[in-house]
């Protein structure tokens, strides 16, 4: 061990190169060269990858120091300024400590056994290397998001895993649903995306820099208000009253702390199928099950838990932030729950219980439980990956006859299938019990115990800050929530085991099963996905034995039924055996000092396990009744008795339609409206107008050429006559001679001659004079005085002008009379002494309305 | 330097392009695939070459020749008058030596970089032009021009080959286009005297007028005088304003002076700088194009041929953006810095969030892509009036990236319409299954234009939108235009996914898509370079964040200075001339009068270019002085 | 010796006058060639007075003897037709533009003598002047390039005008030759020949 | 010793002028247009050579008067050739008709 401690220093650890760079040779070969290389070099080559990676990430596990990380910097990639103008590198680095080497050796490890079940499962699937070029695809991408070193790094791993997903759920894109459903979750994943960005620009404000440790040292910063002018302040006097919630006077003051908080959530909300943003994650059922089982059970909607318990340090500064996670978290896993109930496909039932028990994580990182929300996330991946990759081989198993998509995966054409798939059956029973929260043996029952526990008795301190106001929790607010855990957990155990049941239990509804009965013979690929069978003969059909699926699925089945018993020892709290929490025992040592247990809760640990243990039974037996006893005649007769509920839920409570409705109708609204303004306003006015005016101009012009030479003539004399006009009227202008100013303070204006003019001079005090033909005049000036002069001019026509001079002498020195309208002298001006010091500047050209 | 030593040392280089040459499947000319190794193999090694190395700046600055930049520009212009000479029918002469001409005129552009970009002006050129006018032939370099200069020689090349490939009739006249326009637009870029600046502005135009009369769709008349129309106006506003500026600088100071290092010491009086500000700003707005005056570009785009189509979108729109930078924000940085926030405003609504919304709208393929240029590049603008060292540098690198990937675009639109003549996204569907190669291409492509990390569009977004939010010139719009930029991170992939699910993804309906043949090996050569560039600027972008950030630091910090003069100085009517001082020496090198520091005035100096000593008559020298003894 | 002098120059002014108003107002253009012969006749008295003999003889020699003579040759060649109808068509603009000039002139007028110092007798004129020999002396000292352009340009009036007023006239030298097969071509030019000679005998 | 002072002279001058003038802008006969141009420029010979009879030092105005004389012969000729092409298009002497040129 020493041995290798010395191969790879701490600081620049190698081997985390290697780690990212397999997965990504492997993504690239396949992506490239998969069609020469034929299935099995394909094969080979994502599982030689994925194994090497999943080998050196258990030996980075094994070589993590007990403190610190080990970390290791590609190359600069950008710098970006902050606030003060101080320069913040954001370098391609990455590292790993107990929190991401945990998820990295989930991911390569869970990764690689669902490689080696997809080998499988999508064997005569013609994009074969396509496949598994964006499988290896995710796993670098997945990779880079959890080794990222700062958020940057994160981002970029975030974002690749979006576009990873979108590529796999349109993976079968001749069929229009699949690449909508792509689209679709790449689109609300990009909404989350937005939070991450407003979350980057905020912390690089506040706290100046986003690498993750530098985040966790100097979260402290961001203890200030921000201040959020709805448009900025504005002076809104001049606008309506009903403005004015527009353009408060005061500023909507939030806590950064909070703000990042929201943010960062949002786009964990997004990533992670929260209440807001979780309706892509059902239609992502559209892509291949393996796909679910990688990415939307294991890996990819874990980020948004990972991302909330790496920033564990700012989340703890506000406990708004944190109410909201475990508030939404709480109702997204109700809302689940009770969807889940009434899924016929079965796929969508165990997406929304993907959905179910990601809202029970956060509400573990919610309250403060930052080791348990994560160690749920570690039990769910395993137990969460062998339920689908069972609900895979029994749709494989379908397949074979039913070729529809939505028809295979229905359960009512299931059931009774234990005989045929006793493997399956087991680890999926196995896996039931797991999530469910079967006692002791169940690791769910260890990781969500434990979480609703810390839920029952969490009371977080408000870490005070000056002149910052904190939203303190009200005290009923965990064991609120811990209720509402309890009861998620009935319907969640409820509609697992009715799943099992209608799926292994009961009679076969398939087809009718003839054991002579062979494939007609067309041996059609998978390729064109979800067509409707177009020979499906409409009532009873005949079909062969439904057969286990070959041992390349078995394997990965039984392997991760095995994890999800043995992992819930990790972190068993209440019989102190939880190595994996001592583990991440640094990780959040700082943000745990701000979360203590409430006071009088210390001897309830056990007793507040009952209700857990309750809710189990209560969930398991019903479905036993339900489907096993009575065949599923009370669900008959709950959807007769309550038609409509039951029809609401079934229709997910018509929340993607509430969407439509409401924000992609405003949006699309909002495009149309541009658009027509486009063409009409804005291209018809600036183009289209000015054309047209220009145009008119022409044709009213165009009505003088008659071609007539006398109305030239006439037109010639109507001009000559204006300029002559202009020409005869008076204009009176005098040129001031000054020189014997100074001397005899007497100053001469002469008046300009012109064509029959009679002149008068008018000062001050001097009588009324007529007009006569005298064009000079002096005026007397005594120091100091100023005087002003008018000269009137009439012409024949008696039509007059007048021009005043203004001629001062100043009391001492000699000085010019100035004359109105001339041009300053061209003498340069005089500039004052020395310019202004730089730094006074910014404040000086704030643009008005800066707080 | 045995071989042996060669393989070793750029065994990276070689491997790649050995990868890139095999990489073709199926009946693949050796040519074309000999083409694709070189590409790789010279890109990786541009990347290596250009490796930023830290403390880079210190080793020996390579002398720079100064005629540099008269060859980058002279040649184009020469070749465009040589093609003349060539006789009409032999077709592969003619554009043999047009691809030769602007070949080489990319492989010169490179010796730019041998030179570390420390602040001021590199290359630099000055020769008298109009003496009475004081207008000189004032060309050089610094680090914003840099990158835009290597975009053009860069895409000059891809799109003249692109559109040897579709356009068949009148070939000689389009190569003689093709070259004056390359000529024109680098010479915009270089320009630093203004008067030189408008003759390459306006000279630009003429031949994307005649690409698009001649060679264009349906209406094309009608989109070229469309385009005339509107940048000729913009361009007499620009013309009023810089007589204006001129006429005070003279009567200022005397002598009759157009370069842009003297015009800047000029301050107009509070209304003259507001309009003239205007003046200059509507006509790179009309150019950029922003939110009102942006209705010519989708009609420009549509009706364009291919190759247009390219030049236009990749590199004539980065002339309106680079001018708004220099011009605008250099010489009236008052005006430029108070109305900031309205302006980014403007930029916002209007061009990300109104370009995405419309884009998204548009029925015909090239009208999204021409709307997507119209929110890339409200961006670009957000980042400009955002005015932090920061947002600058994200603007500039994010016009270069534009420029590829809306090149590359283009590139691709116009693949399709050779094969189906149509560009309306209802007449495809499917034709995912017919032409994978080309389905990934445009799909990479289309990732790379919405931004997302790892390709060339996230790196510009991302230093724009942390520019935005530290900028103190946005004051308290700071946050709410982060969240409109944001926002339009969203926008982004709405209509670009859903043009590309409508035209590839879903059934294969259409009988006639049925016959289309994949992406051919010409146009996959041509495709090449863009893509690569896309994963070097996505992965790599210190190369060349690190050549321009002297010069932004310097342009930043001269902005704030002066504005802040500018603000304070600025009264009703009189107009000022700021001394000497407020800038710094490298900036001022080569201003009209301002004799070298320590260079003997009188006696023209031997080697270095000798007209810059002797600088016009004797009174400017009055000039400095007067500005001194103050 | 005053009284004769008026009695001659307010002749002469009537004669002028009258001449003008005659030449405005006929209806016939003959009789308005009358009124334009007796104002230039007039003028010519009036230059008598201003000592300007050369001048009131070249005024009778060229105006009255050539230009009038023309006017009335081509009165003679158009015959009834010179006389136009009656045609208020275009009555406003004409109008308006006699009327506009009419109040401008007189204002000008009244302008222009209000600032007037007032009559004054004319004092005596230099011996000699305006006579054959003192306006010939000058006139090929000073003016003799003008004499000689204009020469010139009286060479261009007479082209022009022999050019313009003959018309379209084919050259019979270029008949086609007989036999030639678009008959239709050579009729076209004979068809212009007769047209050109018949109307000039109308 | 002339006692008619020149303003007489320059008074008659502007009646023909102003006659000439208002029977061009009037008349619709292209003849009698020619003819009142003919007034016109006589008008402007009178008042030259008055003119030049008070500043007798030369005889420019005189000179310039022959000129006019000159070039008034030239332009009535070419003026009448004109009138008579005229003629013959369009048959009428009413200068209405000329309007070819409207656009």
């Amino acid at each position: 061990m020493e041995a290798l401690r010395t191969l790879f220093p701490a600081s620049d650890f190698t081997l985390l190169a290697a780690i990212l760079a397999l997965p990504a040779l492997g993504a690239l070969v396949n992506g490239l060269f998969g069609k020469r290389l034929g299935k099995e070099g394909v094969r080979l080559m994502a599982l030689a990858a994925l194994g090497g990676s999943f080998l050196a990430s258990v030996l980075t596990y094994l070589l993590l120091p007990a403190e610190g990380k080990l970390t290791w910097t590609a190359w600069r990639w950008i710098s970006i300024q902050g606030r003060m103008g101080q320069s913040i590198p954001i370098d391609v680095a990455f590292s790993v400590d107990a929190l991401s080497g945990t998820m990295m050796l989930v991911i390569t490890g869970v990764g690689f056994l669902i490689h080696l079940y997809s080998s499988e499962y999508m064997k005569n699937d013609p994009g074969f290397h396509r496949f598994f070029a964006y499988l290896n695809l995710f796993c670098f991408a997945m990779l880079t998001l959890v080794m990222g070193d700062n958020l940057a790094m994160l981002f970029v791993g975030w974002e690749g895993v979006g576009l990873c997903s979108y590529l796999l759920i349109g993976f079968w894109y001749g069929e229009d649903k699949n690449a909508a459903a792509g689209k679709k979750a790449f689109i609300v994943n990009r909404i989350g995306d937005f939070g991450l960005l407003v979350a980057m620009a905020l912390i690089v404000y506040y706290v100046g820099t986003l690498r993750f440790d530098g985040i966790q040292s100097g979260a402290s910063s961001l203890l200030q208000n921000v201040k959020i002018w709805p448009i900025g302040n504005m002076s809104s006097g001049t606008l309506p009253g009903f403005l004015h919630f527009l353009l408060p006077e005061q500023p909507v003051t939030i806590l950064a702390a909070t703000a990042v908080g929201l943010m960062v959530f949002l786009g964990c909300a997004g990533k992670s199928a929260q209440i807001p943003l979780y309706i892509w994650l059902p239609d992502a059922m559209a892509g291949p099950t393996p796909v679910s089982a990688l990415i939307h059970a294991a890996t990819m909607v874990t980020a948004g838990v990972y991302l909330v318990a790496r920033l564990s340090a700012v989340f703890v500064l506000s406990p708004a932030a944190l109410a909201v996670v475990a508030v939404t978290g709480a109702l997204t896993a109700l809302l689940a729950a009770t969807i889940g109930l009434f899924q016929n496909d079965l796929k969508k039932v165990l997406a929304y219980s993907t959905v179910s028990q990601l809202g029970y994580m956060f509400i573990g990182v919610g309250v403060g439980a930052f080791a348990a929300g994560f160690f749920h996330v570690f039990t769910h991946a395993f137990f969460k990956a062998c339920l689908f990759l069972g609900a895979g081989s029994v749709i494989h198993a379908i397949h074979v006859r039913i070729h529809d998509t939505d028809r295979s995966q229905d359960m009512g054409n299931m059931g009774g299938l234990k005989a045929y798939m006793p493997i399956t059956r087991w680890t999926y029973l196995i896996a039931c019990f797991a999530i469910a929260g079967l006692p002791i043996l169940g690791s769910g029952f260890w990781s969500k115990d434990e979480i609703l526990w810390k839920a029952f008795t969490v009371d977080i301190m408000a870490v005070s800050a000056p002149g910052v106001s904190q939203w303190m929790w009200p005290s009923w607010l965990g064991r609120a929530i811990y209720w509402a855990g309890v009861t998620g957990a009935v319907f969640t155990s409820f509609y697992m085991f009715r799943s099992y049941f209608r799926t292994f239990h009961g009679e076969f509804r398939g087809w009718k099963i003839d054991p002579t009965w062979k494939d007609p013979g067309h041996g059609h690929g998978h390729d064109d996905h979800g067509h409707d069978d177009h020979h499906e003969e409409h009532g009873e059909i005949t079909g062969p034995v439904p057969h286990e699926s070959p041992l390349p699925m078995t394997i990965p089945l039984m392997v991760l039924a095995a994890f999800s018993i043995g992992a819930g020892f990790l972190v068993a709290e209440p019989i102190h055996v939880a190595p994996l929490a001592h583990k991440l025992e640094p990780v959040f040592a700082l943000s745990s000092r701000a979360i203590r247990q409430r006071e009088g809760t210390e001897g309830l640990l056990f007793p507040m396990m009952l209700p857990g243990i309750a809710a189990f039974l209560a969930g398991t037996v019903g479905a036993m009744v339900v489907y096993q006893n009575r065949r599923g005649e009370p669900e008959r007769r709950f959807a007769t008795m309550f038609p409509r509920l039951h029809r609401l839920i079934y229709d997910k409570w018509r929340i993607d339609e509430l969407y439509d409705a409401t924000v992609v109708g405003m949006v699309d609204a909002l495009a149309d409206i541009f658009t027509i303004a486009d063409k009409w306003i804005v291209d018809g006015i600036l183009a289209k107008f000015t054309a047209a005016l220009v145009g008119f101009f022409g044709t009213v012009l165009r009505a003088f050429q008659t071609g007539r030479v006398q109305v030239y003539a006439a037109a010639m004399v109507l001009g000559l006559v204006g300029v002559g006009w202009f020409m005869v009227k008076p204009h009176a202008d005098a040129t001031v001679n000054d020189e014997a100013l100074r001397r005899s303070g007497e100053v001469k204006l002469s008046a300009a001659p012109g064509l029959g003019y009679s002149y008068r001079w008018d000062t001050p005090g001097v009588s009324e004079t007529t007009f006569a033909k005298t064009t000079e005049h002096t005026v007397k000036l005594d120091p100091g005085e100023t005087k002003d002069v008018t000269l009137r001019v009439r012409n024949a026509w008696g039509s007059e002008s007048s021009e005043t001079f203004t001629l001062t002498r100043p009391a001492g020195g000699r000085r010019g009379a100035t004359e109105p309208g001339a041009l300053p002298a061209p003498q340069p001006p005089t500039l004052p002494t020395g310019t202004i010091p730089a730094e006074r500047i910014p404040d000086l050209i704030q643009p008005k309305g800066l707080q | 330097m045995s071989p042996f030593d060669l393989v070793i040392k750029y065994w990276l280089a070689l491997a790649a392009g050995i990868v890139a040459g095999i990489l073709p499947r199926g009946e693949f000319p050796a040519r074309r695939r000999v083409a694709l190794g070189l590409i790789t193999a010279l890109t990786v090694l541009s990347v290596q070459w250009l490796w930023p190395v830290e403390g880079a700046a210190a080793e020996a600055t390579a002398d720079e020749w100064p005629h540099l930049l008269n060859v980058l520009i002279g040649m184009p212009i020469l070749g465009a008058v040589g093609v003349l000479f060539i006789p009409r029918q032999m077709l592969s002469l003619v554009r043999g030596f047009t691809l030769v001409v602007l070949g080489v005129g990319f492989v010169v552009s490179l010796a730019l970089l041998t030179v570390p970009m420390t602040p001021g002006w590199h290359f630099q050129f000055i020769k008298d032009w109009i003496p009475s006018l004081g207008i000189r032939w004032h060309v050089a370099v610094d680090g914003i021009s840099l990158w835009l200069i290597l975009l053009t020689t860069f895409i000059g090349p891809i799109a003249a080959y692109a559109s040897f490939g579709s356009i068949k009739t009148q070939v000689k006249e389009l190569c003689f286009c093709l070259l004056l326009l390359q000529g024109a637009m680098l010479g915009a870029f270089v320009a630093l005297d203004l008067f030189l600046f408008f003759v390459f502005w306006e000279l630009m135009l003429v031949p994307m007028y005649v690409m698009i009369g001649i060679w264009g769709g349906a209406e094309k008349i009608k989109a070229a005088l469309k385009l005339f129309i509107y940048t000729m106006t913009g361009s007499m506003l620009m013309l009023a304003a810089m007589v204006y500026l001129a006429w005070t600088h003279q009567r200022l100071t005397g002598v009759w002076s157009f370069d842009y290092l003297a015009l800047s010491q000029v301050v107009l009086s509070r209304p003259a700088q507001m309009m003239c500000f205007w003046a200059f700003s509507i006509a790179f707005f009309i150019k950029v194009p922003m939110w009102p005056v942006h209705t010519w570009l989708p009609d420009a785009h549509v009706q364009a041929p291919t190759g247009g189509s390219i030049i236009l979108a990749a590199v004539m729109l980065k002339i309106g953006t680079y001018a708004y930078l220099r011009f605008s924000m250099g010489l009236f940085p008052g005006p430029a810095s108070s109305l900031a926030a309205n302006l980014a405003g403007v930029a916002i609504l209007g061009g990300i969030i109104y370009g995405a919304l419309v884009a998204w709208k548009q029925a015909d393929v090239k009208r999204l892509v021409a709307y997507s240029s119209v929110a890339h590049l409200g961006f670009v603008m957000l980042g400009l009036f955002g005015v932090t060292p920061t947002g600058i540098q994200g603007a500039v690198l994010q016009m270069v990236n534009h420029g590829i990937s809306t090149g590359a675009l283009f590139l691709l639109v116009g693949v399709i319409y050779d094969r189906r003549h149509t560009r309306l996204i209802s007449e495809f569907g499917g034709i995912a299954k017919v032409m994978p190669i080309y389905t990934a291409l445009f799909v990479l492509v289309t990732f790379s234009s919405i931004g997302v990390p790892g390709t060339n569009g996230f790196v510009g977004e991302f230093m724009i939108i942390m520019g935005t939010f530290t900028s103190e010139r946005l004051g308290t719009f700071a946050g709410i235009h982060t969240i409109g930029a944001s926002a339009g991170v969203i926008l982004a992939a709405v209509y670009m996914l859903s043009a590309v699910q409508r035209v590839f993804f879903g059934p294969l309906t259409h009988p006639k898509n049925k016959g289309l043949s994949d992406i051919s090996p010409r146009e996959m050569v041509a495709i090449a370079p863009l893509v690569l560039m896309i994963f070097v600027l996505g992965m790599f972008p210190s190369i060349f964040l690190d050549r321009m950030k002297d010069s932004v630091a310097m342009a930043y910090d001269q902005f704030k200075t002066v504005s802040g003069q500018a603000i304070l100085f600025a009264d009703e009517q009189q107009a000022k001339l700021l001394p000497a001082d407020t800038f710094s020496p490298a900036f001022l090198k080569g201003a009209p009068g301002v004799k070298e520091e320590g260079e003997p005035e009188a006696p023209p100096e031997a080697g270095d270019e000798g007209v810059q000593g002797a600088a016009p008559t004797r009174r400017d020298g009055v000039l400095a002085d007067r500005g001194g003894d103050r | 010796m005053k009284i004769f002098e008026l009695a001659f120059f307010f002749l002469a002014s009537l004669l002028v006058v009258l001449g003008g108003f005659f030449t405005v107002a006929s209806r016939n253009p003959i009789r308005g060639a009358m009124g334009l012969l007796s104002a230039i006749v007039g003028i010519a008295g009036l230059y008598l007075m201003l000592a300007a003999e050369f001048l009131a003889a070249i005024q009778i020699l060229v105006y009255a003897g050539a230009v009038v003579v023309l006017f009335l040759f081509v009165i003679m060649l158009l015959g009834p037709s010179a006389t136009s109808g009656r045609d208020t068509r275009s009555a406003l603009p004409r109008y308006l533009g006699a009327g506009v000039l009419l109040a401008a002139s007189v204002g000008a007028l009244v302008l222009v003598f209000s600032a007037s110092a007032g009559p004054r007798a004319l004092s005596a004129a230099p011996t000699g002047m305006g006579t054959v020999e003192g306006f010939g002396r000058e006139l090929f000292t000073q003016a003799v390039v003008p004499f000689e352009i204009a020469g010139v340009l009286l060479l261009i009036a007479v082209v022009g005008a022999v050019a313009v007023a003959r018309g379209k006239q084919v050259d019979p030298t270029l008949a086609p030759a007989p036999g030639d097969d678009d008959k239709q071509g050579s009729d076209a030019a004979r068809a212009v020949l007769t047209t050109h000679t018949k109307d000039v005998h109308s | 010793m002339s006692s008619v002072p020149i303003e007489y002279y320059l008074v008659v001058a502007a009646v023909l002028f102003i006659t000439g003038a208002i029977g061009f802008l009037l008349r619709r006969n292209l003849l009698i247009l020619l003819m009142s141009i003919e007034l016109m420029l006589n008008a402007v010979n009178l008042t030259l050579v008055a003119y030049n009879r008070i500043h007798p030092l030369n005889h420019n105005g005189q000179i310039f008067t022959f000129f006019v004389i000159a070039v008034a012969a030239a332009e009535a000729s070419v003026g009448l050739a004109i009138v008579l092409a005229f003629y013959r298009v369009r048959r009428t002497m009413r200068s209405d008709e000329a309007d070819l040129l409207r656009s």
